[in-house]
């Protein structure tokens, strides 16, 4: 398992490698990557903020995926979610998971997000052409 | 002591990122609400918001959340990471 | 639009480049990477071979990518495919989807993979320990 | 003429990956599917089988989808791609 959150970019291809490197075990692997658009929320983007709670993200997405590992068959997992300041087109976030079943790599993949989402103490404040906003929480 | 932490548009709104609290006569969240809002109308009306999210010892809590002596609980908008 | 049947290798990173070079629309996407496992229906594989139905096949994957931009919003969508002898290891098929929501990222991408697995003209047979035996579908 | 193909265990179990039929009496997919079943029981088994695929000009058939002449059939076992 790796979960990380960082300042610094993370490089897709590595991380699948740290996915698929000696596993010779999974026969699917998934990955997520989250980036920074030009349009949210009916606002033109130049970039964002993301401000965390340092003390508790990384337990909130250790938890996520020990919840995860609880559902489904899975072979490796990686978590990554930048914090600071990004700019348009910036890479957000990572999820990569590896395992024997593509709809378990699949299932785990989404639910890790959906929860990210949900319950990982993460805020975005959006650099926008009108100014500064904290984005609007999309929670149903 | 109970250490409280505020985040995003609530630490903007209330202007505070920490304080503590005496932990006398704390028992659950919503007593720490309670007492936070006689801080004002911006500190009731933020303190009460219906989609308020809150954590102990850093995992995510609800008002009626047990809190005890030396905790470290926090206050914040729904998340919006990913 | 990317559809490709090759024999040769393909590279994730590039790969995602294609799909997120100059697209500051979409901040999804997702990935699915396939490669050939060791255990396979009670099987040791040490390799296999991949054979299709060449005039079929880029027509097949083109229609299953047509069908997933009927469902969902998608950005890019990029099906790779290899052919021919792959050994324990080794990439088989790469899908790739970008989008302005995750959701649908996710649910094009698996159902392109899902659809791929029981329309799509190709046939593994695997090279075991106990001699080549032809891969049995899953088709439910 | 209509021409013939068949992939993997199917073509194995044939010994055979192509062939032309004349068209005539070939309306659809099952009348190619009789006509080759007379060959011996070795194809008579292999074309009856429960989930044997077929394609015709390369699109996903059934046994009643129409065949023209001058067009491509194929015969395969369920595809184990991906």
């Amino acid at each position: 398992m790796v979960v990380v959150v960082q300042q610094a970019d993370f490089d897709l291809n590595q991380e699948y490698q740290t996915l698929i490197e000696g596993n010779q075990t999974d026969g699917a692997v998934v990955t997520f990557c989250g980036l920074v658009r030009d349009f949210n929320q009916g606002h033109e983007i130049i970039g964002l903020t993301l401000e965390h709670y340092p003390a508790m993200t990384l337990k909130a997405l250790e938890k996520i995926e020990a919840e995860a590992r609880e559902r489904w068959t899975l072979g490796r997992v990686t978590i990554i979610h930048r914090v600071g300041d990004l700019d348009l087109g910036d890479q957000i976030v990572f999820v990569g998971v590896s395992s024997r079943h593509r709809k378990d790599a699949y299932a785990a993949s989404q639910f890790i997000m959906d929860t990210l989402k949900t319950d990982a103490p993460f805020w975005k404040k959006e650099r926008t052409t009108t100014g500064p906003r904290w984005v609007e929480s999309e929670m149903r | 002591m109970i250490k409280i932490l505020f985040f995003a548009q609530l630490k903007e709104t209330l202007d505070c990122c920490e304080l503590e609290l005496d932990g006398d006569g704390i028992a659950e969240v919503k007593d720490i609400i309670e007492l936070l809002s006689q801080r004002g109308v911006v500190w009731a009306k933020a303190l009460n918001a219906e989609k308020l999210m809150m954590a102990v010892n850093q995992d995510l809590a609800k008002a009626n959340t047990q809190v005890n002596d030396g905790d470290e609980v926090a206050f914040f908008p729904p998340v919006t990471g990913g």
